[in-house]
């Protein structure tokens, strides 16, 4: 699931121009999951900013299935028309795709889109993949060192592991790399951890920009 | 043949290495079977040369080589191939400490061709500290290989004379193969967690092909001998050459702060007492030090000492002199 | 305001609320709302309302009602007729307005507007009841565990008895399980004879899920079962001395229990780090006395207090000091010297003023008992809050005695609280009583506002399973919904107030129904003016009500 | 000043029904509003009350570890901070948030509180013990 | 099962308990209290929180009192204390009662509180959760409080009368009362209103007036001495009374919350551990109050009417002396005066201290069962606990009964 948080309230009140009127739009799906831009995120923003933008005579506040689908962008197509400017309380992704779906139309960010994760417990989210396109949990037990080693080592543990912790920050952040070689002891695969691995091939990853999938099985 | 050539052959089944010890001072002196010492020198954070000149001064006749280290713990300082550069010319022997966090492959190996150039023999290849630890602690780290797909690289080159990408190192198809050729080190850290699998990581690193070894800094002697009881166990001490690290202490508060905020550094309770109960921190610090290199001179296995006295170059004359290692043989 | 009738405590007793009902009367009759005036109805309680027209009906009296319950009873008369009561906040926000007739009409008709949509949000179906599954589990085969099982069984219930690795007594029990060495089996056999009880072996750990009448048990020997009910009754167990060579209690005891010859000195240390608990103590107190009496040690106890809270336990101290036991308490740390398993113990007596040190033969240091690891995967399958040191009543007044946070789960003996075996056997009792509601086969209510989910609006992102105190909701993998488990439900609410989809709704205070009422209360115009407010403010110290020294 | 008093049917029913035997009356500009547990209040509520015209809502709950439903009091104090954290930022100065925990029979503490609220500024009434009110406001944790 | 009939003799918490768990079972429960009003002792007790609940247990009475507020089939006998008891052929009970009712009838009283207003002498009382009561030991007829009740519900002169109430189980909780310091004169209680007693600090917790400001400044200071009643052969009360650290130490912490600057002494002989968050509550309040372990020889009034504590130097040999604004003597529990009588009437035994043995209903007495601090000290939760425990005993009794 991909994880925001609402940007600060300063920064979403400041960025929203002079303006009669404004549309907030949330997004039913990852977002609402991670509590930043579910409806209810969305009804407390509409009215914290009445309240903080009285300039702004109509400020009104819906929530589509997922915004980064073009197909529930159309039923927003009068209200959106109808306001001078949107704050989408969507991830990245739905923020653009709002904007290329109603070119004209200021679109502005509400959140932080921070990465793909896992709700360990209520309240608190943690990275779980990098999206590198070259996945090799298969070698590390099932735990990604990109994600979890705070260097994204291949071959780890580095010096900086202690008590099972990671020297960035000895408090609450564990060593990716301990973890690994405690789940490969458990799993009776420590063989696997004395190969050295081969850099990795980052051209799967963000590089030469957007990465595309295409599946010609699917797209004719 | 010498061992450090026998061992890198083996590992890199090919005959380069024996040059690389014609070459390599510290290769040479560790192939002669002589107890070695190399110093750490911080570069400094400015262009001024006087400070590095009285740097030099203290460690000139006591090191056999001195490792400059690379923007160490992620402050940024003058880079270590530009450092060595400087040291070469005043008649020292460098060994070029290279991290992965603040470059990515083709700039690692493009600076390994240029130091190669100026000169540069020895190297030692690290994975480097976190940035949030530095002066930049916004910046992006790079970490494209780490240090053990660096160590692989570097013998790659000069082995194998081939970049990383598997293209031979070559101007053209006609000309010859000229690949940087290094005296390939790595670092070892007996004390960091998990502590059973410290040692495999060493024979990992030693696959990878490195001929040296330097420790963390060690203050707990009874943890570094057990560490080291299993690499002779395993014969690892053969492959490689070990030097032991070691950082004179200088105040009792330093090493507190070793023992509560450095990562992968353990200091037993006795040593802290006793520097504690010392007249003179400082002065008890470099005693023990001393005594750590006599010992280590008598342990199975070890080849030289590495000295990281932390911005306090001036103490590591006095330390050798006390264990007894000068004057060094050239 | 038509079908509206308010009834209305004739003013005369109230206080403050000088407020002439005939004109008042008037108002209302002019909104249209009917008016009943019902003498002293505190008193005389409802029979004279039987006139009562309207659907709808207000009451307008002092919160006194409220009070000596007759309110209730209103309540249920009403409910019960055609016509609906409202509720109790709507008698207040009238109350408040008292003071102005010229105001109340208004403000009524507001209120009644208001809480009328209330009431049409208010759902048909009267409160249902649940059927329990007949059977108990009782977690634990120690001797909480077996006192409870035994009681149950006693009771007609049947009951499993899930049998635990580990100790079988608590600290706080070791003299009583010494002193009776079979009262652990005498009670097995007490459950066996007992057609009611059986013994299930906890192999392979167990999985429960919660279900609207009890829990669904699966072991990991793929046996499965049903229960109404869960008694949480595990035992507690010393961890072992951080210092090499000393012994915990438990150690002591298994001594003692062994026959072993207890000569030299034995000194007890406690309090140290944190103050020792009371049963604890019971149990050193014990201890040294046998030392003392059977094995003629000589003993020393170093505290900083003696626990004598206990019944009898100050007795139990004036033995130990005639038996001739030392006690020492200490304020600064004492220094504890560890020379290979045997010590060195120097401090200073703050009752005597000198300075001691002693060299013993045997050092008991009594350790904080803790759940076994099993036990908390257990209290974790049952989503039970084990709070400091891992006591399992996630630590909340309102829980006393047996509750936990999972309706339906209760806690007993060491599972709870620091046990002697007179508690134990007073715990026990009113476990029962409590399970015994809990299993009436007429079936136990369901809380009336259980909040509903609309599936439609449902994103399962399963906040409510995870914000919920009481485990009350779970996953529905049919309906791709969460679900709530009316019967552990506690209708607090928590659930509806995170819900990010707005997916959750109180059954009988809908979300629009709320904001409405919050807005006539908005609405509502000040009843006197604001000047009058503030000095209203004033320390209570001046008013007349508060004074006279009781 | 309207002051919206949305409070458990714990702790804070049973403080406003003390009120009177200390002699104190709840100003006219305040409205009470009872919810089962102070659990229930979420942001939208808060804010909505807000918008619906009031100026400030005071939530009165239980003590902390005192909660009926166990941790009710707890979320809705982090909720009414975050809200008043929200309404700062966003530069919104006419309208006020805050929690107090009361046990039942504080009711010196709660008029001291509303008191504080309706005369921002004036030194509250109600004697010494409202001191500590401004400490005890709902963000201690 | 036929409904049974219950006397539950005194509505303190344990009796409230007892009370309101057999009700709900569906028996017929008579409430017996001497006073005027149910929930005894407590009733008059303080919220020590300080925004952490403290567990002082004071808001499970209140609980109580509304559950029996609500409670239709409990048939409530206040002012009443039993004068006979007799023991009928079928195995139930018959008491005796006599009532000396409050001049308040509690019925008619709609807690207007117009009699408060009107009454000079302070002689009444407002129960929380309840009504009033007149103290017709204050009180002195000049009966305006008669004018002014809207209800017509007081009359100052009711005559006593007797009842009789047929019970198949009798439940004894008629608790217990604090030790009296007076009664020593050791303790300067009485003869200095600047020496106060644990009571009568919670009362003024409850008024929520916290201390008597015109005798203490905000950063004067006062002292705690535990123990007073409590573990002390000379006093007749050997044992420990279980509450008086966990009272005393709670009120130090909450006066610590009201007057920071205060300066705090605290003697004692032991802490007594008291609920499972001690550790942390203790760690907590001894960081803010001197703990003095000792047991001071004397409270005197010195010069300037200051309490005098004298007590042995805890750090060296010797006495050592120190004046406070305000000493809180944390007295202890000891048995109700009249707990004799009672035992002597109903035929219970009474243990050294003057408390009731524990009669579980087995035997020659059976039927009658004894509850919470009638029979030993206990907190508030104790009580709650001790009660429920007692209502299943006699449920199991109903049930055997009922077969």
């Amino acid at each position: 699931m991909i994880v925001a948080e609402q940007k600060p309230i300063k920064d979403i009140v400041a960025m929203i121009p002079e303006a009669s009127s404004l549309l907030v739009v949330g997004c039913d799906t990852c977002v609402t999951v991670c509590m930043a831009g579910g409806i209810k995120e969305v009804n407390a923003l509409t009215s914290v900013l009445r309240m903080a933008r009285k300039d702004i005579a109509r400020i009104e506040g819906t929530s589509v299935e997922r915004q980064c689908d073009r197909e529930f962008l159309e039923e927003l197509e009068e209200s959106v028309q109808a306001a001078d400017a949107v704050l989408s309380m969507a991830c990245g992704a739905g923020v653009q795709m709002l904007s290329d779906y109603f070119e004209g139309k200021i679109v502005l960010p509400a959140l932080n889109t921070l990465f793909m994760g896992s709700n360990e417990e209520a309240g608190y989210w943690m990275e779980r993949c990098l999206g590198c396109g070259d996945c090799v949990l298969d070698l590390t037990g099932g735990i990604c060192p990109r994600t979890r080693c705070s260097k994204g080592l291949m071959n780890g543990p580095c010096g900086g592991s202690e008590g099972g912790k990671c020297e960035v920050d000895p408090e609450n952040l564990e060593c990716g790399w301990n973890l690994i070689y405690n789940r490969l002891k458990a799993l009776n695969r420590l063989d696997s951890m004395m190969e050295i691995r081969p850099p990795q091939n980052w051209s799967t990853s963000h590089d030469g920009g957007p990465r595309r999938l295409i599946r010609e099985d699917v797209k004719l | 043949m010498s061992n450090v050539t026998a061992e890198s052959t083996t590992a890199a089944g090919s005959q380069t290495a024996v040059r690389v010890t014609a070459e390599s001072r510290l290769a040479r002196l560790l192939d002669q079977g002589h107890f070695v010492v190399t110093a750490e020198l911080g570069p400094p954070r400015s262009v001024d040369p006087s400070v590095l000149d009285t740097k030099i001064e203290y460690l000139k006749g006591v090191a056999d080589a001195v490792n400059i280290t690379d923007n160490q713990t992620a402050i940024v300082r003058i880079s270590s191939i530009g450092t060595a550069t400087y040291l070469m010319s005043r008649g020292m022997e460098p060994i070029v400490q290279m991290t992965c966090r603040d470059r990515n492959r083709l700039a690692i190996q493009a600076d390994l061709l240029g130091a190669s150039l100026n000169g540069v023999k020895n190297l030692l290849c690290l994975t480097g500290d976190h940035q949030s630890f530095g002066n930049h602690p916004e910046a992006k780290q790079v970490y494209d290989i780490d240090s053990l797909q660096l160590i692989y690289m570097v013998r790659q080159m000069r082995d194998n004379g081939i970049f990383q990408c598997g293209e031979e190192i070559r101007n053209s198809k006609k000309a010859n193969v000229l690949p940087p050729r290094f005296f390939i080190g790595g670092a070892a850290n007996p004390f960091a967690e998990p502590l059973e699998w410290r040692v495999f990581r060493l024979e990992k690193k030693i696959n990878a092909g490195i001929d040296f070894v330097q420790t963390q800094c060690i203050y707990d002697m009874d943890v570094f001998s057990r560490w080291m009881e299993m690499v002779v166990k395993r014969g690892l001490h053969k492959r490689v050459k070990i030097l032991a690290g070691v950082t004179p202490i200088r105040s009792l508060g330093m090493l507190r702060y070793m023992k509560e905020s450095v990562a992968g550094v353990t200091v037993p309770d006795s040593l802290l007492g006793r520097i504690a109960d010392a007249e003179v921190a400082r002065e008890e610090g470099l005693k023990f030090c001393a005594e750590q290199i006599r010992q280590f001179q008598k342990m199975e296995g070890i080849a030289g000492v590495h000295i990281m006295a932390i911005e306090w170059e001036k103490a590591v004359r006095g330390i050798v002199e006390a264990a007894g290692l000068l004057p060094r043989p050239d | 305001m038509q079908g509206v009738s308010v009834v209305m405590c004739d003013f005369s007793c109230q206080p403050r609320k000088k407020v002439d009902c005939r004109s008042l009367r008037k108002e209302l009759a002019k909104a249209g709302i009917q008016v009943v005036v019902a003498k002293k109805p505190c008193r005389q309680g409802i029979e004279n309302l039987d006139d009562l027209q309207g659907e709808k009906v207000l009451f307008a009296g002092c919160p006194l009602l409220e009070e000596n319950g007759l309110y209730g009873r209103f309540r249920e008369r009403f409910s019960a007729a055609p016509a609906n009561f409202l509720d109790l906040d709507v008698k207040r926000s009238i109350l408040d307005l008292y003071d102005d007739a010229k105001s109340i009409e208004q403000a009524l008709s507001r209120s009644i507007k208001a809480h009328a949509r209330i009431l049409e949000a208010k759902e048909a179906e009267a409160t249902e009841t649940v059927k329990p599954e007949a059977k108990v589990l009782v977690y634990g085969a120690g001797y909480s565990g077996l006192h409870a099982a035994a009681a149950l069984c006693a009771t007609d219930v049947s009951v499993d008895v899930l049998e635990t690795s580990g100790p079988t007594v608590s600290p706080g029990c070791l003299a009583e399980a010494l002193r009776n060495r079979d009262a652990v089996r005498k009670l097995r056999a007490a459950v066996e004879q007992s057609q009611n009880g059986v013994f299930i072996p906890h192999r392979n750990g167990v999985r429960l899920s919660a279900l609207e009448n009890g829990f669904h048990m699966r072991t990991g020997d793929g046996m499965e079962a049903l229960y109404g009910a869960v008694v949480f009754a595990p035992e507690r167990v010393e961890g072992p001395c951080a210092e090499e060579g000393a012994l915990n209690l438990s150690a002591l005891y298994a001594a003692l229990e062994r026959r072993q010859q207890l000569r030299g000195i034995t000194a007890f240390l406690l309090d140290r780090g944190r103050p020792s608990t009371p049963e604890v103590v019971r149990d050193v107190l014990e201890a040294a006395k046998i030392i003392r009496d059977a094995h003629r040690g000589e003993v020393w106890v170093l505290l900083r207090n003696v626990q004598v809270s206990l019944q009898y336990q100050e007795e139990l101290y004036g033995d130990c000091r005639d038996a001739g036991v030392v006690f020492v308490k200490y304020r600064e740390d004492l220094s504890l010297v560890d020379d290979y398993g045997s010590f060195d113990i120097a401090g200073h007596d703050e009752q005597v003023h000198t300075a001691f040190s002693i060299h013993p033969d045997r050092l008991v240091i009594p350790q904080i008992p803790r759940l076994p690891a099993e036990a908390g995967v257990f209290a974790a399958a049952l989503k039970l809050r084990l709070e400091k040191d891992e006591y399992s009543q996630s630590d909340s007044l309102w829980n006393l005695p047996n509750d936990t946070n999972r309706t339906g789960v209760f806690a007993v003996g060491s599972a709870r609280s620091g046990m002697i075996p007179t508690l134990i056997r007073q715990d026990v009792s009113s476990l029962v009583a409590a399970v015994e509601e809990r299993l009436d086969p007429a079936g136990f209510a369901v809380e009336e506002n259980i909040p509903v989910v609309d599936a439609d609006k449902c994103v399962y992102c399963l906040t409510c399973v995870r914000v919920c105190p009481f485990g009350a909701m779970a996953k529905d993998p049919e309906q791709g919904a969460a679900r709530v488990i009316a019967s552990a439900c506690r209708a607090c609410g928590i659930c509806v107030a995170e819900c990010p989809a707005e997916a959750l709704e109180v059954r009988n205070l809908r979300r629009e129904a709320l904001f409405s009422a919050v807005e006539a209360l908005a609405e509502a115009p000040d009843t006197r003016p604001p000047a009058a407010g503030s000095p209203a403010a004033g320390p209570p110290a001046a008013a007349p009500t508060s004074g006279g020294d009781s | 000043m309207k002051l919206l008093l949305l409070h458990c049917t714990e702790s804070g029913q049973k403080v406003l029904a003390r009120l009177p035997q200390i002699g104190y009356r709840l100003p006219s500009t305040v409205r009470t509003m009872e919810l089962k547990c102070t659990g229930r209040i979420n942001e939208e509520l808060l804010l909505s009350s807000l918008e619906d015209g009031f100026d400030a809502v005071l939530v009165v709950g239980c003590h902390r570890e005192n909660c009926r439903y166990l941790d009710g009091n707890l979320r809705a104090e982090r909720r009414v901070q975050r809200i008043a954290r929200m309404l700062a930022d966003a530069g919104v100065m006419d309208k006020k948030v805050d929690m107090l925990l009361v046990g039942p029979d504080e009711g010196a503490k709660l008029a001291a509180r509303i008191a504080a609220f309706l005369a921002p500024g004036a030194e509250p009434a109600a004697g010494a013990e409202t001191a500590s009110v401004p400490a005890q406001s709902g963000g201690k944790k | 099962m036929d409904t049974a009939k219950v006397a539950v003799i005194g509505a303190g918490i344990s009796g409230l308990t007892v009370a309101n768990a057999l009700s709900t079972a569906s028996a017929e429960v008579t409430l017996i209290d001497r006073d005027a009003h149910p929930g005894g002792r407590s009733v008059f007790y303080g919220c020590k929180a300080v925004d952490t609940c403290v567990r002082c247990g004071v808001c499970l009475l209140r609980d109580a009192m509304s559950e029996l507020a609500q409670n239709a089939n409990v048939n409530l006998l206040l002012s009443s204390s039993p004068v006979s008891f007799h023991r009928r052929e079928d195995g139930g009970f018959e008491l005796g009662m006599q009532t000396r009712p409050n001049p308040i009838d509690w019925r008619q009283c709609t807690s207007c509180g117009y009699c408060l207003e009107a009454c000079p002498q302070g002689a009444v009382k407002q129960i929380p959760g309840w009504r009033f009561t007149i103290d017709t030991q204050v009180c002195d007829e000049c009966g305006k409080c008669v004018d002014a009740c809207p209800a017509s519900a007081i009359q100052l002169h009711r005559e006593p009368t007797r009842t009789t109430v047929d019970a198949d189980y009798v439940v004894v909780a008629s608790g217990f009362r604090p030790f009296d310091p007076a009664v020593n004169r050791k303790w300067g209680y009485g003869s200095n209103p600047r020496v106060i007693h644990g009571t009568d600090l919670e009362h003024l917790f409850f008024e929520e007036k916290y201390l008597p400001r015109d005798l203490i400044e905000a950063d004067g200071k006062m002292a705690f001495i535990q123990c007073v009643g409590s573990r002390n052969v000379m006093e007749g009360r050997s044992g420990c009374s279980r509450v008086c650290c966990a009272y005393a130490l709670r009120m130090a912490n909450r006066i610590k919350e009201e007057f920071p600057e205060l300066q705090v002494d605290f003697y004692y002989m032991d802490i007594q551990s008291f609920g499972r968050n001690f550790p942390e509550f203790w760690q907590d309040v001894s960081g803010k109050i001197n703990l003095i372990r000792s047991n001071p020889i004397s409270v005197k009034t010195g010069p300037d009417g200051r309490p005098v504590v004298r007590c042995e130097d805890p750090d060296e040999p010797g006495c050592r002396e120190s004046s406070y604004d305000l000493v809180s003597l944390s007295h202890g529990i000891e048995p109700e005066v009249d707990s004799a009588e009672l035992a002597e009437l109903i035929g219970l035994d009474v243990n050294a201290d003057g408390f009731f043995r524990e009669a579980d209903g087995v035997g020659s007495d059976g039927g009658v069962f004894v509850a919470g601090a009638c029979k030993r000290p206990m907190r508030i939760d104790d009580s709650v606990e001790d009660g429920r425990a007692v209502s299943e005993k006699i449920l199991e009794r109903m049930r055997e009964a009922s077969g």
